[in-house]
């Protein structure tokens, strides 16, 4: 692995943002609506990429050393050093095959997506600088490089969800993910400080070095590590939408489906996981990992519940999205960091997947989003009903299938740190199936309650859609089995063991068995599923209280909106607007301008127009300033 | 006792070609006019330059008195450069010429434009720039 | 006085003396011949009266001058009124200076040059000093408080200032090739046969350079500055008497200066045919002096000749003349000058190279002004007379 | 007295008084006259210093150019006396002469101590007193100065399209 190489893997959507962005700007018409153009230019640039990642993978497991090289200081001071600096190992390498796989298949599905759209150009630009980011944030080997990808990815998550910015509630989306991202960025900046403030380098290889060492423990004592490791966490929550800063992702589904696929679902919203996984050696030490096992188990539970009673498609596969985050951290949390990681892999190909089925949906039923006007799409759209029940059948861990292998692996590991965390892990696992196949039965199944002139004209995809679901379905399904086969043991593990250290609780109990029962549980919730819906459509309006509280997402939206919202549009209002800057500061500007307004007339007198008192005054400065210079200095 | 240059290079005037001589023997100060006596000049014609600015009122003969400093300018860098024996001050009489001589062409336009438009060159009287 | 040879001092008086004497002899002689050459262009006889072949009449004509009362009027400024004519004679006077008349004599063991004085930035004096006479046309024209006086002044400073451009550029081709300033130094280079002398490797610029020259002495076809028909005298108007002999002597000394200056820029000086360093060191000296004579004699024929036959300029082409052909011939001269010298260094190209590109630039020019002309340029007494002309009436 | 003091001495005072006439000449073409007188004295004093080219330049600039084009515009504009005293001007007479004079003591006293520079006095001392020709200034100018000398070729190109449209004619406007 040469620097050649990573430097190309990086550029290539650089390259591609900047053509497609310059021909955006471009007068020439032919060249700015020029779609297959700018599409296949942003597909040629990511598979670049996923080449050179290929050859990447290829090169580590064939036993090459990890790389970690810095290429040049970036930022000096005194007494501190930021170096632009790349490290690929068997982590890096795993993230890069998933972003550049599943970000090609989604660049070459967009293709046919956003045909016709205005902003296509644009939209691809996005699209490029967004992977570059995140080639970034998984490619640098300090925090300060991860920190630049990271606000990076969350640029482009802001430009795509605004992609329609005509449209209000797109910005708003757009905005509502940049402000609680903040949050979330301003707990890693300020972990970022402490990790600085102890080790005086945010370089991966010296922190984990020195957190390893004997005397750091004694110097500094776990608290500092303690107090890092849990602001990280808060980015981290931020960017994977953990409670309670999860409220943005389901309002990211404004912006365009395969945006929500690569961004929303495979990518950018595991980057928290990445970095917990990354920095696992600190939060060995630090033991914080139950704060965050305990954080994804809950939002896994709570987020599941709610897209039990959703009936738009793109926000039921939100809030699995939200759901299976919290399965991750679950993972990294307990320890079983190589699991977590694992079901990052396998949940970016089945979720991908199933966002792109269901912009496939959508693209047919005219933006119809809603699944109780829908039923019966399987006749009309068989390759879209395959392909989804492939992904469905994947989360809900069917056996064999690749969610079975490693949702299976966390409830596992889980069980070692706590059962009460395992049961309800397994509760998740059981609602999880339920809600997926729940939108399976509604819109596949069933009567078809599709408007009609809807219905006309409902069809399949065209191929250079409904090809890249047909590829995304076979790794859905059988990526669990080639790298997870064996669970502790497996392929996947014995890859990234060089990189993780060793989990605090080692899984106990019979692997068959824990098997056995997720697999169990996970039939049940199908069956539960087609028990209640097969026929049935979910009802208009909520029947319970529970229900209720479910429908309206257990008011937290309204409850944000009380308790933060309002409290600051008042505060702006009455006191930042009408006191202190009506008041104070206008008062402090007009009475400069007042006084500056006096000041000018009295001088205006000064100005005559007659030039020769302007001359008189000139050689009178310069003669007291020459005498100045000769008699005095 | 004359020793003018001109002189000597009439006497050499049918054998020189390219490089007038002057002489080189100094028999110490006074033997030629030393540097202080051009600057001294020089700064009388500029001051005489610089009152007559202050005190005329007639555009043109302001003009005349930036023309006379310029001169003055002139005169201490050619003094100058022969003091110090190298001809880089005479290149900058050159380019001070240069630029007088564009300065003289737009500032007499712009009288002419003046007057056309005022009827005078009283500096007095082009105020409407006054505050 | 060991430094100041007694020798410097008595030539260089006896040489002032000789051209100051010759200059106004010349003047005179000038009187006379134009007369003569205009009877005889004429078919007519011209003076013959005063003197053997009416020679004396010049010294008739002084006479008269001498003795007329020294009008001054009084609507006239007295000082610039009186200090005018002289600011005219001066310049005229004292180029001639530089000018080398001859090669040199040895006389008592000395080598005496035959020039008043050889300095090293002679042709840059010559300039420097041409353009000083431009100040007694304006000041006698403006002191003289007369309309017509004035706007012959103004015309004639407009004139005398445009060809000099033309005067300068014209020689920087010389200069290129002789890499000198001094006159003596330009004449020895050139040569003791005539295809060697600078007008044959110049020609553009020795043509642009006498019409200058012409122009600058203020005769016909140029003499629009005292055109009788407009402005009576022009500049002179006013002027009677010593005063008005001073402008006329200095026009008549212009000519003279004018035509030993081409002589020793174009036509090889004191050289012909090697003829000049026949006899010995005093012979030589003087039959080079006579060479130069001769054709300085022959150039202010052409002089009076150019007078006779061709009709007045009117003021827009005279103009256009100075501006848009010789200027840019001049101009042309330098480039092409300068490139082929420097490539090729051989005389006859350059001298062919010159014709060519000269030839260029006047049809470029010709052809731009027919296209710019709507109608040709005749038009008639409701055109103003000049722009500058206008303003002063205003 | 060497013939270089008798001659600076007559330049120097010419031409300090051609310059006090300029500034005293009511009419400006007796100022104009003054100012000519001043630089032919300037010239002289360029001669005694042996810069001849420069002397010359300075008499076809200043002299047949600078000055011819002044008179010019007097005699155009036809400008008399200006008979009205500003208000002002009074005022600033005796302050303007004053300052004149403290300006001209701090000149002189520049220029008196001028040699204890140590440049100009180590020149000084060697007494390397050379004529400068024509090709000194002209090698200088084409090699070490051929930036500035092409851009001062610019300015003129600058200033002959600035007067000609300042003073362009509206030949429509007029008829």
């Amino acid at each position: 692995m040469t620097i050649e190489l990573i430097v190309v893997l990086l550029v290539a959507p650089l390259v591609g943002f900047l053509v497609n962005g310059l021909l955006g700007l471009s007068k020439n018409k032919g060249l700015k609506g020029n779609e297959q153009l700018s599409g296949w230019i942003g597909s040629l640039a990511v598979l670049v990429s996923l080449v050179c990642s290929i050859i990447a993978f290829a090169s580590l497991h064939g036993g090459a050393a990890p790389f970690d090289e810095t290429l040049y200081e970036w930022i000096t001071g005194e007494s501190f050093a930021f170096n632009i600096g790349f490290r690929v190992d068997a982590l890096t390498s795993v993230m890069l095959l998933v972003i550049t796989g599943v970000g090609f298949l989604i660049h070459v599905y967009s293709i046919g997506y956003m045909h016709g759209d205005e902003g296509y150009t644009r939209y691809f630009a996005y699209l490029n600088l967004f992977i570059f980011a995140m080639l970034i944030l998984v490619l640098g080997n300090n925090y300060l490089m991860m920190f630049v990808g990271w606000e990076g990815v969350g640029l482009c998550s802001y430009l795509l969800i605004g992609f329609w910015y005509e449209k209000q509630t797109a910005t708003d989306a757009g905005k509502k993910a940049f402000i609680v991202n903040r949050i979330g960025d301003f707990g890693f900046l300020l972990g970022m400080f402490t990790l600085f403030a102890a080790f005086g380098t945010l370089d991966f290889t010296s922190i984990f070095d020195a957190a390893e060492a004997d005397n750091f423990q004694k110097v500094f004592g776990a608290s500092t590590l303690v107090i890092a490791t849990l602001l990280l966490f808060v980015g981290a929550i931020g960017k994977s939408a953990q409670i309670p800063l999860y409220v943005w992702l389901p309002d990211a589904m404004e912006g365009p489906t395969p945006v929500s696929a690569l961004i929303h679902a495979a990518t950018m919203v595991t980057a928290g996981v990445y970095m917990i996984a990354r920095s696992a050696v600190l939060y060995n030490i630090a033991h914080t990992g139950e704060v965050v096992a305990w954080i994804g188990v809950l939002t896994a539970f709570f987020a599941a519940t709610i897209a039990l009673t959703q009936n738009d498609i793109k926000r039921i596969l939100a809030y699995s999205t939200v759901s299976q985050l919290g399965y991750m951290f679950l993972g990294v949390g307990v320890g079983a960091y190589a699991s977590g990681v694992f079901h990052l892999v396998t949940h970016a190909f089945f979720k991908g997947l199933m966002f792109l089925t269901a912009g496939s949906v959508m693209h047919a039923m005219a933006n119809e989003l809603d699944m109780r006007r829908m039923g019966g799409l399987k006749a009309k759209m068989p390759i879209t009903h395959w392909t989804f029940l492939v992904g469905a059948l994947a989360i809900a861990g069917f056996p064999f299938l690749s969610g079975f292998w490693s949702k299976d692996e966390i409830l596992h590991s889980a069980w070692g740190s706590s059962p009460i965390i395992y049961a309800i892990g397994l509760v998740t696992a059981f609602l999880t199936a339920f809600y997926m196949f729940r939108l399976i039965f509604v819109t596949f199944y069933g009567e078809s309650r599709v408007e009609p002139e809807v219905d006309s004209h409902l069809h399949e995809s065209p191929p250079v859609m409904w090809v890249p679901l047909a590829i995304l379905a076979i790794p859905s399904a059988l990526i669990g089995l080639l790298l997870g086969w064996g669970g502790h043991e497996s392929w996947f593990h014995h890859f990234t063991k060089s990189v993780f250290p060793e989990a605090h609780h080692e899984a106990s109990g019979n692997v068959i068995l824990f098997m056995v029962i997720s697999s169990v549980v996970g039939l049940a919730g199908i069956a539960f599923a087609w028990s209640r819906y097969r026929e049935r459509t979910p009802s208009e309006e909520p029947t319970n209280a529970l229900h209720k509280l479910l429908v309206n997402k257990y008011y937290v939206d309204e409850v944000y909106n009380a308790l933060i919202v309002q409290p600051i549009k008042n505060g702006s209002h009455y006191l930042l607007w009408r006191i202190v800057d009506n008041g104070i500061i206008d008062g402090i500007v007009n009475g400069i301008g007042s006084i500056i307004r006096f000041i000018g007339g009295t001088l205006r007198r000064l100005q005559t127009g007659l030039v020769q008192v302007y001359i008189v005054s000139m050689v009178l400065g310069i003669v007291l300033f020459l005498a100045y210079y000769l008699f005095f200095l | 006792m004359l020793q003018a240059t001109i002189t000597l290079q009439l006497y050499k005037g049918g054998i020189f070609i390219d490089r007038a001589i002057m002489p080189t023997t100094v028999k110490g100060k006074g033997f030629y006019m030393s540097l202080e006596y051009y600057l001294i000049l020089s700064a009388l014609l500029f001051t005489t330059g610089v009152i007559g600015v202050l005190i005329r009122r007639n555009a043109i003969i302001i003009f005349m008195c930036i023309e006379l400093m310029l001169n003055a300018a002139n005169l201490a860098f050619v003094a100058i450069s022969r003091s110090l024996g190298e001809a880089t001050g005479q290149v900058f009489v050159f380019f001070v010429m240069t630029v007088a001589a564009a300065e003289v062409a737009i500032g007499l336009a712009i009288i002419v434009s003046v007057f056309k438009h005022r009827q005078t060159v009283n500096v007095d009287e082009v105020n409407s720039l006054k505050g | 006085m060991e430094n100041f040879p007694l020798v410097l001092i008595i030539s260089s008086i006896v040489k002032i003396l000789i051209v100051v004497h010759m200059l106004l002899i010349g003047v005179m002689i000038m009187i006379w011949s134009e007369r003569r050459v205009s009877g005889w262009m004429q078919d007519r006889l011209g003076p013959n009266r005063v003197g053997p072949q009416g020679l004396l009449q010049p010294v008739a004509d002084g006479l008269k001058f001498l003795f007329k009362e020294d009008l001054i009027p009084d609507h006239v400024d007295k000082p610039l009124y009186v200090l005018a004519p002289a600011m005219l004679l001066v310049p005229a006077l004292i180029t001639v200076a530089v000018v080398p008349f001859g090669s040199s004599i040895t006389v008592l063991g000395h080598e005496i040059p035959l020039q008043i004085a050889d300095i090293n930035i002679g042709i840059l004096y010559v300039l420097a000093i041409t353009s000083l006479g431009v100040y007694g046309v304006v000041l006698g024209a403006w002191a003289s408080n007369n309309k017509y006086s004035l706007l012959g002044g103004l015309r004639s400073s407009a004139q005398m200032i445009s060809y000099e451009l033309t005067l300068g550029l014209g020689i920087i081709g010389i200069l290129m090739l002789t890499s000198s300033l001094s006159l003596r130094e330009i004449a020895t280079t050139q040569g003791a046969y005539p295809w060697q002398w600078n007008f044959l490797i110049h020609f553009p610029a020795f043509l642009a350079f006498t019409t200058a020259m012409f122009a600058e002495t203020n005769r016909l076809p140029f003499d629009l500055a005292e055109a009788e028909q407009e402005l009576v005298a022009g500049y002179h108007t006013e002027y009677s008497s010593m005063k008005f002999a001073m402008f006329f002597m200095a026009e008549y000394m212009n000519m003279i200066v004018g035509s030993a200056v081409t002589v020793t820029l174009f036509l090889g000086g004191w050289h012909f045919f090697g003829l000049e360093n026949m006899g010995g060191p005093v012979w030589s000296g003087l039959i080079s002096f006579g060479i130069f004579f001769l054709k300085t004699a022959i150039f202010l024929f052409v002089f009076i000749w150019v007078r006779w036959t061709l009709p007045r300029f009117r003021y827009d082409q005279l103009m256009n003349l100075g501006w848009k052909f010789l200027l840019p011939v001049a101009l042309s001269s330098i480039v092409v000058t300068g490139i082929l010298w420097i490539t090729t260094h051989s005389r006859l190209i350059v001298g062919i190279g010159n014709v060519v590109a000269a030839f260029i630039v006047v049809s470029i020019v010709a052809g731009l002004l027919v296209m710019k002309t709507p109608k040709p340029a005749i038009q008639d007494s409701d055109n103003r007379l000049t722009p500058t002309a206008l303003d002063a009436i205003e | 007295m060497n013939a270089e003091q008798i001659l600076f001495i007559l330049f120097g005072a010419v031409s300090l008084i051609g310059a006090i006439a300029v500034i005293s000449f009511r009419h400006p073409i007796y100022s104009a006259l003054s100012l000519i007188v001043t630089f032919f004295a300037q010239a002289g004093l360029f001669v005694l210093l042996g810069a001849h080219f420069v002397a010359a330049v300075q008499v076809i600039v200043y002299a047949g150019a600078i000055m011819v084009l002044f008179l010019f515009v007097i005699m155009l504009l036809n400008l008399g006396t200006l008979s009205v005293q500003g208000a002002i001007g009074r005022k600033l007479k005796g302050l303007a002469i004053i300052l004149g004079i403290l300006f001209a003591a701090e000149g002189i006293y520049i220029a008196m101590n001028a040699l204890n520079d140590t440049a100009v006095a180590s020149a000084e001392s060697t007494g390397a007193t050379i004529t400068t020709t024509t090709y000194d200034i002209g090698e200088l100018l084409f090699s070490k100065y051929l930036l500035p000398f092409e851009v001062t070729s610019l300015i003129l190109l600058a200033a002959l399209i600035g007067v000609i449209v300042l003073v362009k004619r509206e030949g429509q406007e007029e008829n």
